[in-house]
């Protein structure tokens, strides 16, 4: 879908990378490389950091040592190639804006900035309203949809931009079963299509079924790399015992589902 | 195309715009039933909010002639005035009056006038309340006068005799006032807003004002003028009706004074100044 | 009727009001949308600190109001983007110092000074030709400017951190839409008075985000309300002579009023 | 754990409701009867209607037509006894406050406007950021917590209101999994001790696990009192295929952890 | 020091200091943390509607404030419960109507009137005894309501819906801060002047609230910051012969601006 990066070259570099808030560093000396084609799932505690290491990723939080590179330039160069939907969306939830202007935003860049929207852009806006089944509510205000709805809507956003890198924090938050199973499938087609995928979620299904590889982040991050959710995998990250994580997902489903659909 | 001067409301007297209620005492003096006169700055109109009223602009359009005098508000509003209304004469009824500096406490306060703080050379640090004296009175009659002969010279003989009545009857009450104040020569008395300059010129007098330069007075400034106060006996404290009278109050609450009302705009000048006087020579002979 | 365009005060007036509701129903929409009611007026205080500096300097006001109007637009857009400040926080604090700045300054000028409150404070009766030409043109600034970035405002005032993400010049856009909007509003008050442009920010535009759904709509609509409420307003006021700014306000407010009881009571429209 | 209400009674009756916005109605003849001690998971698509029931469970919104009472009163009533995790927290997220103050807040009531907190209050409290984890989080401030954590904290402080009813509106949204099966075993145990929960959520798993009556709601609520997601039941809320939908959660696992642990 | 203290307006000076302090420390708080800044601004800015009807009237023009800033109070409170609107919006159009309602009545009234503005506008110089003790008044009731009520509205302003649920008395206690807020901003402009109020409301609070994580402890903060700056701009107005209120504002604001920017170069500092 996206050739301007095929050559070798790993898509992110991060690198001794150390990171937080003014209160407390949240991420420690993270080692990650990002090649292309992959669909890394990141999960871990809540206040583990993944939130925080996507704000680094986007250029929106600067680190406060070590480096990182994203498509071989600065994350705020390089993010123009990235998709990104927020863990929390930032948006006015009042505001008077279509679902389909929503989504063309996803068409805007500072390069044209004196440009009008093209049948291009409609077409591509068309599509991933399709994909991600709102095109039906394409009129509709964004204030007037329901959670998932509008989460849904989100997700069309980032897939508008034509991105390189996709990256997702917990998209799937208040979004049903349906669509969210639509969502994964159509990720997963998108990966296919050769656009690398960066995903954090809660979700060890969605991890077992879709994820090529995975990693865990506890401030530090315990593994990359791996392909399969493994017991110690999840002990070491969560540190507890893993009948209790695992509890109402027997492991058979994990190694059942592994890279398929 | 010519402005309506003959519009529906004219009633074939001559259309006369003032800025403030004094003036139009002088051109209804003399002008008596052959001019119409249209005040911009009404009573109690407040200055921070001040907006021309419809009634005011139609009056403004019929109007041939425009006595200005250089108060506060028209600064802000003349320019525009003048530029939609090309067709109005427009005569400064304080011309060939003698400005003096604005007085600040200071002056008093230090004893020594501090002249560079007044500025006397620039237009700012002059006092704009030209009227509030008698021997002004009689120049300001005169432009008035002056100005609507040229424009109605059919009625020359009537508004000449109107002049000279008024003439008269301030010749009287400066003599009225000479009387009233003459014990009082060198005394000092204090206002809240400095609009008694020429006044006390005229009568010797000196005027001690709160207020610096139109502004609030600052903490050091009062505790001056208090001093000052003290020390010249002052028993009264004049202060204007469209004021706020708590500065006032606190002052007179210090120096164990009362306060009192004077109006510099009132629409009665003759009476007005009158009454001023006998409040002033009240307040000194305490 | 024919009787009251025979007045070029009149006629300025209405025109005042063609050109007050064009700038008006464009930047209140932002304004309104934005949440940044209270950035209008701050801006207007704060040209008060500018006037108090022209008059130390002996330089014209209305320079001062435009340049410390545009400071505070610049320090308040930098401000927040560094400390992600509350907003209506910072504006207090602004306008406070601002008039602070101009009280001292005007205190430290010799001599008297006429009435500096008056130069924030306009009518629109008294509008004169200059005034329509510069209003024009901040008109054209406005028109020239929304339309050009209009997608880009809207992506800025809805979403900033994916509008950052997409690489936007984000705080460039937030920064010329706060100058833009104190230009309007020092030029507009000059003419039309002070709490005449707050309220025409406002109104047009809440009324228009009751009833409609899309920030173009509301845009249109607030300009035809503005004109209407300026229109009828001075017609009330010649005939009953009322003060023309305070019943235009007075109609857009009740209008305001009535659009929410209208709003309350109406099944088909939008939250 | 509280018998205030230990007759036959159901404790939330609604009949023939119909409820909705000023644009659409959402909800249409409802029927539904919350029995003691029942543990009800409600699925829906996303705009289903979910969070709007819930709404008019709580009082916050009226219905257009049909009855609702909660433990035999108005919902403005009865709500005093029901404890409630809303799905967005509609908080304002910088406001200077502690964990410990949000969590307490359960305590407060319109009975004892002008008492101040007790120790009673305090032990409650203490005992309630234990269960979900974030006693030692007490003193920090809620500005300072990650979403996953906040969460949380929300859930603490349904539950120090010591609830006969408690409703959770999707509340495992950004949970870990650790934390969210620590969650769920939490709900369980105090609907042992005879609290009666009403969960909204999209996680099949938690409902095969845990929920003792499963309703479905989509405009209508298709299905309720059933104990056992069916093919059927999935169709016919979703109406979709249901491979689909139970893509990554075999059939089986469902029958086999129904009700249990 | 001494001398300064032999006028007894300085003595009263410095007394108002302390009882703005305390108000503004524990209402500038809730204002600031419910964001809640223009409310004050709205409210003082409605009352004058209430002195132009009491002119017109004939009655105090101090009662006509009051009763204006309380119904606006009530009304705020009630519209936005019932509507949801911005905040924002509804302040700015209550502010215009309010002031254009007192422009029309003023304008109506035959003859005299005190100068309306200064209504809006005090010193902290010419403070009276009864004044004094009219703040104390007010500071007493507005310590009793936040005392009493201090766990609701710290409920109230973080959290309105869950306050609900738990059947407080969520609107009552919105109205009766709305109200509180009117009285203080109404009493007390008229003794120290409306931008001081605004200013005092909020920048201690807003500072408060860069470096502590608490309510409790922000508002403890704020009122000894205001009192550091109310006596301090005094003694300074008094050394460099400065207009008092502009010179207790400039100090707020330039602490305010060093808060900034320490807390942005500090490391242990909450976000
Ligand atoms: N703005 C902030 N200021 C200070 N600390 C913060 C801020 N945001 C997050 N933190 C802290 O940083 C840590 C990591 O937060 P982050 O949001 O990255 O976690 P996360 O892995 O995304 O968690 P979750 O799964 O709950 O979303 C947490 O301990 C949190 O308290
Ligand atoms: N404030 C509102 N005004 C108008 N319509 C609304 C409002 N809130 C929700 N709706 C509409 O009501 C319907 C139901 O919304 P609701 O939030 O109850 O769904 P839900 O089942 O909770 O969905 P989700 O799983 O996405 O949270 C949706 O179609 C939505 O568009
Ligand atoms: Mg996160
Ligand atoms: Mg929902
Ligand atoms: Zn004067």
């Amino acid at each position: 879908m996206n050739d301007i990066f095929k050559n070798s070259q790993p898509l992110v570099e991060i690198k001794n990378l150390y990171a937080g808030y003014q209160y407390e560093v949240v991420l420690e000396d993270i080692n990650l490389t990002i090649e292309q084609d992959d669909f890394i799932g990141l999960i871990g505690p809540n206040g583990g950091g993944k939130t925080t290491l996507l704000r680094v990723l986007l250029g929106l939080l600067q680190p406060k040592s070590g480096s990182i590179t994203v498509m071989g330039e600065t994350p705020e160069k390089g993010r123009r190639r990235i998709g990104y939907v927020p863990q929390f969306a930032e948006y006015d939830a009042e505001f008077p804006i279509s679902v389909r202007d929503v989504v063309r935003m996803g068409r805007l860049s500072s390069q044209r900035l004196f440009k009008p929207y093209s049948t291009e852009d409609d077409r591509v806006v068309d599509e991933r309203l399709d994909w991600v089944g709102m095109l039906e509510y394409q009129d509709r205000a964004i204030r007037e949809l329901s959670g998932g709805q509008r989460q849904r809507v989100y997700i069309a956003r980032a897939l508008t931009t034509n991105p390189t890198l996709l990256v997702l924090d917990e998209p799937t938050i208040s979004v049903d079963i349906e669509a969210r199973t639509q969502i994964y499938e159509l990720l997963h087609k998108i990966n296919q299509d050769g656009v690398t995928i960066f995903l954090v979620t809660h979700d060890l299904n969605v991890i077992s079924s879709y994820v090529k590889t995975i990693g865990c982040l506890n401030r530090k991050l315990h593994y990359h790399g791996e392909k399969q959710i493994t017991d110690e995998m999840l002990q070491s990250t969560y540190g507890c015992p893993v009948d209790l994580i695992a509890h109402g997902l027997p492991h058979r489903v994990l190694a059942e589902h592994k890279g398929g659909n | 195309q010519p402005e309506p001067s003959q519009g529906p409301s004219d009633d074939g007297r001559l259309q006369v715009t003032v800025s403030i209620l004094p003036q139009a005492y002088f051109v209804e003096r003399i002008g008596g039933d052959f001019v119409a006169v249209n005040v911009m700055v009404g009573p109690g109109e407040d200055p921070h909010t001040y907006e021309p009223k419809p009634d005011q602009m139609r009056a403004l359009s019929h109007s041939q002639l425009f006595f200005t005098i250089g108060t506060e508000y028209e600064d802000a509003w003349l320019p525009r005035l003048r530029e939609t209304n090309p067709q109005i004469t427009f005569v400064d009824s304080a011309a060939g009056i003698q400005r003096i500096p604005l007085i600040s406490p200071h002056d008093h306060a230090g004893q020594e006038t501090d002249l560079e703080k007044t500025d006397p050379s620039g237009e700012k640090g002059l006092d704009p309340h030209v009227w509030l004296a008698p021997a002004n009175g009689k120049i300001i009659a005169s432009t008035i006068f002056k100005a609507l002969q040229t424009l109605l010279p059919e009625h020359a003989d009537a508004l000449q005799s109107n002049y000279d009545a008024l003439l008269a009857d301030i010749v009287a009450l400066d003599e009225k006032i000479e009387g009233l104040l003459s014990g009082n020569m060198g005394k000092a008395f204090v206002v809240f807003h400095p609009a008694w300059g020429y006044f006390a010129n005229q009568y010797q007098l000196e005027q001690i004002p709160v207020q610096v330069g139109g502004q609030e007075p600052s903490a050091s400034d009062l505790a001056a003028l208090i001093a000052t106060s003290r020390k010249k006996n002052i028993r009264v404290i004049f202060i204007q009706p469209t004021y706020s009278t708590a500065i006032a109050q606190a002052i007179a609450a210090e120096i164990n004074a009362e306060v009192a009302i004077v109006d510099p705009l009132a629409h009665d000048w003759l009476n007005n100044l009158e009454g001023v006087a006998e409040a002033f020579a009240a307040a000194l002979e305490k | 009727m024919a009787e009251l365009l025979s007045y070029s005060f009149m006629r300025n007036a209405l025109i005042a009001g063609v050109l007050v509701s064009l700038t008006c129903g464009i930047i209140g929409t932002l304004v309104v949308l934005k949440r940044m009611v209270f950035i209008s007026g701050g801006v207007a205080h704060t040209a008060y600190g500018g006037v108090g500096l022209a008059f130390y300097l002996g330089v014209n006001p209305i320079l001062g109001a435009v340049a410390f109007s545009l400071v505070a637009s610049f320090l308040m857009g930098y401000v927040q983007r560094q400390t992600r400040q509350r907003q209506d926080t910072l504006i207090g604090v602004m306008w406070a110092i601002g008039m602070a700045i101009g009280i001292i300054f005007a205190d430290m000028t010799p001599g008297y000074k006429a009435d500096l409150m008056s130069y924030l404070f306009g009518s629109i009766l008294a509008v004169t030709h200059t005034d329509l030409w510069m209003m024009l043109g901040v008109n054209l600034l406005v028109l020239g400017f929304v339309i050009l970035f209009y997608k880009e405002l809207q992506a800025v005032a809805f979403d900033e951190s994916f509008a950052r993400v997409r690489n936007l010049p984000v705080d460039l856009l937030y920064i010329a839409l706060v100058a833009m909007i104190g230009l309007a509003v020092v030029m507009l008050m000059r003419v039309v008075g002070l709490i005449m442009i707050i309220a025409l920010l406002t109104v047009p535009a809440a009324i228009g985000s009751l009833f409609l759904n899309h920030m173009k709509h509301i845009m249109w609509l607030a300009m035809v309300l503005s004109l209407v409420f300026t229109t009828g307003g001075l017609l009330l006021s010649y005939f009953f002579n009322l003060t023309s700014g305070a019943t235009i306000i007075l109609i857009a407010g009740i209008s305001y009023l009535s659009a929410l009881l209208i709003h309350k009571s109406c099944r088909r429209c939008p939250a």
